[in-house]
C-alpha cells in the first residue's frame, strides 16, 4: 500500500490547475486563430478561478468565473467577431517587423524579471493559510463600511463609462 | 345601372381612341381589343376615370403568328368588370409594362415573360419567376418541344 | 457611427416555417430586414402546360393539387369555369353539396393558417388544436370522396356521388362545435400578451397598397376592404345564403389572424343554411362523355378561395382539351406584398408575416 | 430512510479505511463515487424527463404522446437514445472542427458542475461550499461560451445568429437572475445553500420573496433557453439555431445538457424558494425530488402554452422590467429587514 500525504495531493491539484492556466495563457499568445486565442483565455480565467478556490478564496473564485470567464471573455469574443475581417482563420499572424519584435521582447523580459524578483524576494508563509469562514460578510463590511466612498465612486465611474460608450456607439446627431 | 355605365364608358372610349379600339362582347365580358401602342393610355383611363382599381388577372395566349395578352379588370367599389386584350406579333413579342399603373402586374408580367416569352417594356426586373434562371425556352408557347414522357 | 454590413439570409426552400417550399431571401442589416427577395418555383409543376394535353375531365384531379389544404375550392373553381364555358346546368342538390364541401374546405384551410401561425410563433399547442379540429373535416371528406387530403369529389356537372347517410350528422356536429373552436383558439392565443406583441403592428398592409398589389381574400379584408367574391359576384348559389363579410381596418398580422377566426364562424353559418335547405334529387348533370366547347370561346371564372381570388382563364379551340388554361393563383399575387410588409421589421417578423399572409406554394408555384 | 444515503456514504468510507486506505484517499474516492452517482442519476433522470415532457405536452395538446414501446411508451426515450447514438456523426466540412467538437462537451461539463452545490437532502451534497449560490450562478454563466462555440464552430448563419442571440439573452438575464436571489441572501444572511434551506425552517422564501420568486422564474426560463424564451433554438425561425449543424450524439449531448440545466435550476429553485429538502413525514431526499419535479412541471406548462417572444421585446423586457423590479425587490427587502429589526421581531 502506497500512501500520499494530504499535502502532496494538494500539490498535485495545484500543478494540474497551474498547468491548465499556463497552457491557456500560452494559447492566448500563440494561437494563429484569434477565436482560439479568445477561448484559451476562458481556460486561463477558469484556471485562475480554480487557484482561488484552492486558496479558500471561494468568493473571489466565483466572481472570477462570473465576471471574467463568463462575461468579459464573451465580450472579447463578440468584439472579435464583430470587427473581424472575412478571413477569420488566420488573424493572429506574427509580425515581420523587427522593431515590433524588439519592443515586445523587451517588455516580456522586463515583466518576467519583475515577476521573478517579486516571487524571489517575498516572504512566503510556510503553511497554507486557513480561510476565513465568513469571507463574504467581511468583504461586504469592508466594501460598504470602511471603503464605501471608494466603492461608490467606482460605481459612478463605471456608470459614466457606460453612458460614454453608448454615446460613442450611437453617435452624436449632426445638424 | 352598371350596364349603362359600362356602355357609356365603352362609347366614350371608342370616341377617344378611334380605330385603335374594337369592342366585342361575349356572354361574360365586355372585351376591349386595343392596339398595343394605346394600351397604357387606355389602362390609365380605365383606372383613373372609371375606377377599375383591381387588375385581377394578367395572362397570355399563343395564337401562332400572334400572341394575345389578356387583362381582366375589376372595379372593387362599383363591382364592374371588363376584359382588355391586345395582340402582338410573335417576332417582336413586346408590350408596355403596366407596373406603374398596377404594381400587381409585377410578378404576373414576369410569369408571362417566363412561360410565354413576351417582353414587357419598362418592367424594372423582368427575370424568370417560376422556372430556374438558366432555363432555355418558354414552355407555354405552342412550339415548345417537351422532353421526357 | 456604428456601421454594419448587409448580409443575406436564405429562408427556405427547406425551412420549418415556409409553408412548403417558399424561398425568401432576406437582406438584413443586423436584425432589421432591409428587403426580401422572393424566389418562387421550388414546387413548379407546369400545371398550365399539363392542362393543354388533358381533356377537361382529366384535368380535374390536377386542380385539387393546387391548394392542397383547401382541396375542394380549386376543384370547384375549375369545374364551374368549365361548366360556364360549356353551358352545363348543375342539379340543385349538387350545388348545395358543393357549398358544404367548399365551406368545409375553407374552414380546413383557415384552421391550417391559424394553427400554423401558432407553431411559427412558437406556440406548438396552437398547431395541435387546429389540427385536431381539422381532422374531423378530413373524416368528412373521406366519407364523400374516399380521399382525405386531395379530394376530387366535385366533378364537372355536379359531384362524384351522392353523400352517404352519416355525412349530414357529422357535418352538423362539426358546425355545432365551430363556436367552441373559435373560443379555444382565441383563448389559447389571441389574448396572450406575447402573441399580441408579436402580431400587433407587424407587417402592416395599408388599404391602398392592398388594392394596388391585387391582394385578395382574408388579407384584403384585414386591410379594411370588405370585398368578397361570394357577395360581389356570386357564383354557384351563394346569392341564396345569408352571411357577413368580416373586415378589419389595421391590416397588420393580428388583423389577418383574427379575420380568419371570424370567417370560421361565417362559413359555419353558410354550412348550416345549406344543411337546412338541402334538396333531394340528382347530384350529377347528364353530360356527354367527351366535352367540347365551341371554338374561340373563352371564360374567366373566379371564386373566393380560402386564400383569395382564385381565377381560371380557359380558352377553347373546339377540341376536347383546353387550348390555354391560366390559373390566377391568389397566393402568388398575395406573396408579392411580402417584401413590402417585411421592410423595416426584425427577422422574426418575416416568419410572422409569411404565416399570416398564408401562402400555399402548390398554388403559387403551380 | 432519512439517513439512507449519508449512512451508506459513511459505511463506504469506513469500509475503505478498513481496507487500509488513508482517510484522504477514501475521501477522494468517495467524491468520485458521488460524481458517478450524480452522472448516473442525471442520465436516468433525463430519460424520465424527456418521456415526461412528451407525455405532458401530449396532455396539453390532447394527443396520446409516445405509447408504443413498453407500457405508456416509457421505452421510447431509450429507443431514441439508441437511435441518436448510432446516427451518423456529421461534421460540416466548413466547420471549425476543434471548436465544433468541443462545444457540446463543454456544455455538458458546465451543466453537470451545477450539481456540486445543490443540497439533495439533509447533509447530502458534493461540496458544502460557503458561497454555493454564487458558485451556481457563475457556473451557469459559462454555458453561454459553449453556445457561442457551437454557433461559431458550425460556420452557418443560422447557428451564428442563434448563438449571438442566446449570448445576448443569457447575459441580459443573468443580471435579474442574480439580483432576484439577493433578497433571499439578505434574509438568510448566507450564500451557503444548506444555510438557506435551514433558514426556511418556519416559512418558505416564496412567501417572503414573491417578487424575487417570479423574477427568478422568468429569468431562469430565459437562462435555460426554454419556451417562450427559446431564442437560440427557435426552430421555426432559425431552424434550430446553434444546434442546426449538430447530429447524432453531439446533438444529444446538447439536448442532455439542456435537461441537466433544467433539473439543476429547478432544484435550485426548490432549494432557495420552496424550502429545499425540508418537509414532513417523507425523507429529505424525496422531498427535494418532489419539489424539483413540481417546478419542472411548471416549466413544461409554460413552454407548451406560450408563443415565442420576439428578440427585441425579450431584451427590453429584461432591461426595462426585470432589472428594475429585481432592484426594487432588493430595496424592499432591505427596508423590510430594517423595519423588522426596528420592531424587534428578528
Amino acid at each position: 500500500m502506497f500512501e500520499f500525504s494530504a499535502f502532496s495531493l494538494y500539490d498535485a491539484a495545484f500543478l494540474a490547475i497551474g498547468g491548465v492556466t499556463i497552457l491557456g495563457a500560452l494559447g492566448v499568445v500563440l494561437f494563429r486563430n484569434i477565436i482560439y486565442s479568445a477561448l484559451s483565455l476562458v481556460f486561463t480565467m477558469l484556471g485562475v478561478a480554480a487557484i482561488y478556490f484552492q486558496l479558500n478564496a471561494g468568493f473571489l473564485g466565483a466572481i472570477q468565473i462570473l465576471v471574467y470567464a463568463g462575461a468579459i471573455s464573451v465580450l472579447i469574443i463578440f468584439a472579435v467577431m464583430l470587427l473581424m475581417n472575412k478571413e477569420a482563420r488566420r488573424t493572429n499572424l506574427p509580425t515581420t517587423r523587427t522593431k515590433a519584435w524588439f519592443a515586445g521582447g523587451t517588455i516580456t523580459v522586463m515583466m518576467l524579471a519583475s515577476i521573478i524578483a517579486a516571487v524571489g524576494f517575498s516572504e512566503w508563509p510556510k503553511t497554507a493559510l486557513q480561510g476565513v469562514d465568513n469571507s463574504v460578510g467581511m468583504l461586504a463590511e469592508l466594501m460598504l463600511g470602511d471603503y464605501v466612498i471608494a466603492f461608490e465612486a467606482a460605481a459612478i465611474l463605471l456608470l459614466v463609462a457606460v453612458i460614454g460608450a453608448i454615446i460613442l456607439a450611437k453617435g452624436v446627431e449632426n445638424k | 345601372m352598371q350596364e349603362i355605365n359600362l356602355e357609356q364608358m365603352v362609347q366614350k372610349l371608342e370616341e377617344q381612341l378611334g380605330d385603335k379600339l374594337i369592342t366585342t362582347r361575349d356572354q361574360f365580358f365586355t372585351v376591349l381589343n386595343i392596339d398595343k401602342m394605346a394600351l397604357p393610355t387606355l389602362m390609365l383611363k380605365l383606372r383613373d376615370d372609371y375606377g377599375f382599381n383591381h387588375l385581377a388577372n394578367l395572362s397570355s395566349v399563343d395564337y401562332g403568328e400572334e400572341f394575345e395578352v389578356v387583362y381582366h379588370l375589376y372595379s372593387i367599389p362599383a363591382n364592374d368588370k371588363v376584359c382588355v386584350k391586345t395582340r402582338i406579333p410573335r417576332i417582336s413579342a413586346e408590350v408596355d409594362s403596366l407596373i406603374d399603373i398596377w404594381p400587381t402586374a409585377d410578378w404576373q408580367e414576369r410569369e408571362v415573360y417566363d412561360l410565354m416569352g413576351i417582353k414587357f417594356k419598362g418592367h424594372p426586373n423582368l427575370i424568370r419567376v417560376l422556372l430556374p434562371d438558366d432555363f432555355v425556352g418558354h414552355p407555354l408557347r405552342k412550339d415548345f418541344v417537351m422532353g421526357g414522357r | 457611427m456604428m456601421q454594419s454590413d448587409i448580409y443575406n439570409v436564405n429562408v427556405g426552400p427547406i425551412h420549418p416555417s415556409t409553408h412548403g417550399g417558399l424561398h425568401a431571401e432576406a437582406v438584413m442589416d443586423g436584425e432589421i430586414i432591409q428587403d426580401v427577395i422572393v424566389h418562387l418555383g421550388y414546387v413548379h409543376r407546369s400545371v398550365e402546360k399539363i392542362a393543354e394535353s388533358k381533356t377537361y375531365q382529366q384535368f380535374v384531379p390536377y386542380t385539387a393539387r393546387l391548394d392542397y389544404l383547401a382541396t375542394n375550392l380549386p376543384v370547384l373553381g375549375y369545374c364551374q369555369a368549365v361548366e360556364k364555358l360549356l353551358g352545363i346546368e348543375v342539379p340543385e342538390r349538387a350545388e348545395y353539396i358543393r357549398i358544404i364541401m367548399a365551406e368545409l374546405s375553407r374552414i380546413a384551410s383557415h384552421q391550417i393558417a391559424i394553427s400554423a401561425t401558432g407553431i411559427d410563433l412558437g406556440a406548438t399547442t396552437g398547431l395541435m388544436y387546429g389540427m385536431r379540429d381539422r381532422e374531423r373535416i378530413m373524416n368528412i371528406f373521406e366519407m364523400t370522396g374516399g380521399q382525405r387530403l386531395l379530394s376530387s369529389y366535385i366533378r364537372i356537372g355536379g359531384v362524384g356521388a351522392d353523400i352517404p347517410d352519416e355525412f349530414i350528422p357529422a357535418v352538423q356536429s362539426f358546425v355545432n362545435d365551430i363556436p367552441k373552436m373559435m373560443d379555444e383558439y382565441n383563448g389559447l392565443m389571441t389574448g396572450n400578451e406575447i402573441w399580441e406583441a408579436r402580431m400587433k403592428g407587424v407587417g402592416i398592409l395599408s388599404k391602398e397598397d392592398a388594392v394596388k398589389y391585387g391582394v385578395t381574400g382574408p388579407n384584403l379584408r384585414a386591410s379594411g376592404i370588405a370585398y368578397d367574391i361570394r357577395k360581389a359576384e356570386p357564383y354557384g348559389i351563394y346569392d341564396r345564403f345569408d352571411f357577413d363579410i368580416p373586415a378589419r381596418s389595421g391590416g397588420d398580422s393580428l388583423d389577418r389572424w383574427n379575420i380568419r377566426i371570424e370567417e370560421l364562424g361565417e362559413s359555419g353559418r353558410i354550412i348550416q343554411q345549406a344543411l337546412d335547405n338541402l334538396p333531394e334529387g340528382e347530384v350529377k348533370a347528364k353530360i356527354p362523355k367527351v366535352l367540347k366547347a365551341e371554338a374561340g370561346t373563352e371564360v374567366y371564372h373566379r371564386i373566393e378561395s380560402a386564400k383569395g381570388e382564385l381565377g381560371y382563364y380557359i380558352v377553347s379551340d373546339g377540341g376536347n382539351k383546353p387550348y390555354r388554361l391560366h390559373v390566377r393563383a391568389p397566393s402568388f399575387i398575395n406573396l408579392m406584398v411580402l417584401p413590402l410588409v417585411c421592410r423595416g421589421g426584425v427577422f422574426q417578423d418575416l416568419i410572422t408575416n409569411i404565416a399570416t399572409l398564408d401562402p400555399i406554394l402548390g398554388e403559387s408555384d403551380r | 430512510m432519512e439517513h439512507l444515503f449519508t449512512n451508506l456514504a459513511t459505511a463506504l468510507t469506513g469500509w475503505m479505511i478498513t481496507l487500509g486506505l488513508s482517510p484522504v484517499w477514501a475521501d477522494v474516492i468517495l467524491l468520485l463515487v458521488k460524481w458517478i452517482i450524480i452522472i448516473t442519476i442525471i442520465t436516468l433522470n433525463i430519460i424520465i424527463l424527456i418521456w415526461l415532457e412528451r407525455k405532458v405536452s401530449a396532455f396539453f395538446q390532447e394527443r396520446l404522446g409516445p405509447n408504443r414501446l413498453g407500457p405508456f411508451g416509457i421505452f421510447q426515450t431509450i429507443a431514441d437514445a439508441i437511435k441518436l447514438l448510432t446516427k451518423e456523426d456529421i461534421v460540416p466540412s466548413a466547420a471549425d472542427k476543434l471548436i465544433f467538437k468541443t462545444a457540446p462537451m463543454f456544455f455538458i461539463v458546465v451543466a453537470v458542475m451545477l450539481y456540486t452545490v445543490i443540497p439533495m437532502g439533509q447533509g447530502m451534497e458534493v461540496i458544502n461550499l460557503n458561497i454555493g449560490l454564487l458558485f451556481f450562478i457563475s457556473m451557469g454563466s459559462l454555458s453561454t461560451i459553449a453556445l457561442l462555440m457551437a454557433g461559431w464552430g458550425s460556420d452557418n448563419k443560422w447557428s451564428l445568429m442563434g448563438a449571438v442571440r442566446s449570448v445576448a439573452q443569457m447575459i441580459s438575464y443573468e443580471i435579474p437572475l442574480a439580483f432576484s436571489l439577493l433578497g433571499v441572501v439578505m434574509i438568510s444572511g448566507s450564500l451557503n445553500l444548506q444555510d438557506i434551506v435551514a433558514a426556511q425552517d418556519n416559512i418558505w422564501f416564496v412567501i417572503l420573496q414573491p417578487i424575487a420568486f417570479l423574477t427568478y422564474f422568468i429569468a431562469a426560463t430565459a437562462e435555460l433557453n426554454r419556451g417562450p424564451f427559446d431564442m437560440p433554438e427557435a426552430e421555426q425561425e432559425l431552424t434550430g439555431g446553434a444546434y442546426t449543424e449538430y447530429t447524432g450524439m453531439r446533438w444529444a449531448l446538447f439536448f442532455l445538457a439542456e435537461y441537466t440545466n433544467l433539473v439543476a435550476v429547478s432544484a435550485l429553485m426548490a432549494t432557495v424558494f420552496l424550502g429545499g429538502w425540508q418537509g414532513p413525514w417523507l425523507p429529505s431526499w424525496l422531498w427535494i425530488i418532489i419539489k424539483t419535479y413540481g417546478v419542472i412541471l411548471v416549466f413544461f406548462w409554460v413552454k407548451w402554452t406560450f408563443p415565442r417572444i420576439r428578440m427585441d421585446h425579450l431584451m427590453s423586457f429584461s432591461w426595462k422590467v426585470l432589472v428594475p423590479v429585481s432592484l426594487g425587490n432588493i430595496l424592499l427587502t432591505g427596508a423590510g429587514i430594517y423595519f423588522c429589526q426596528w420592531m424587534g421581531w428578528c
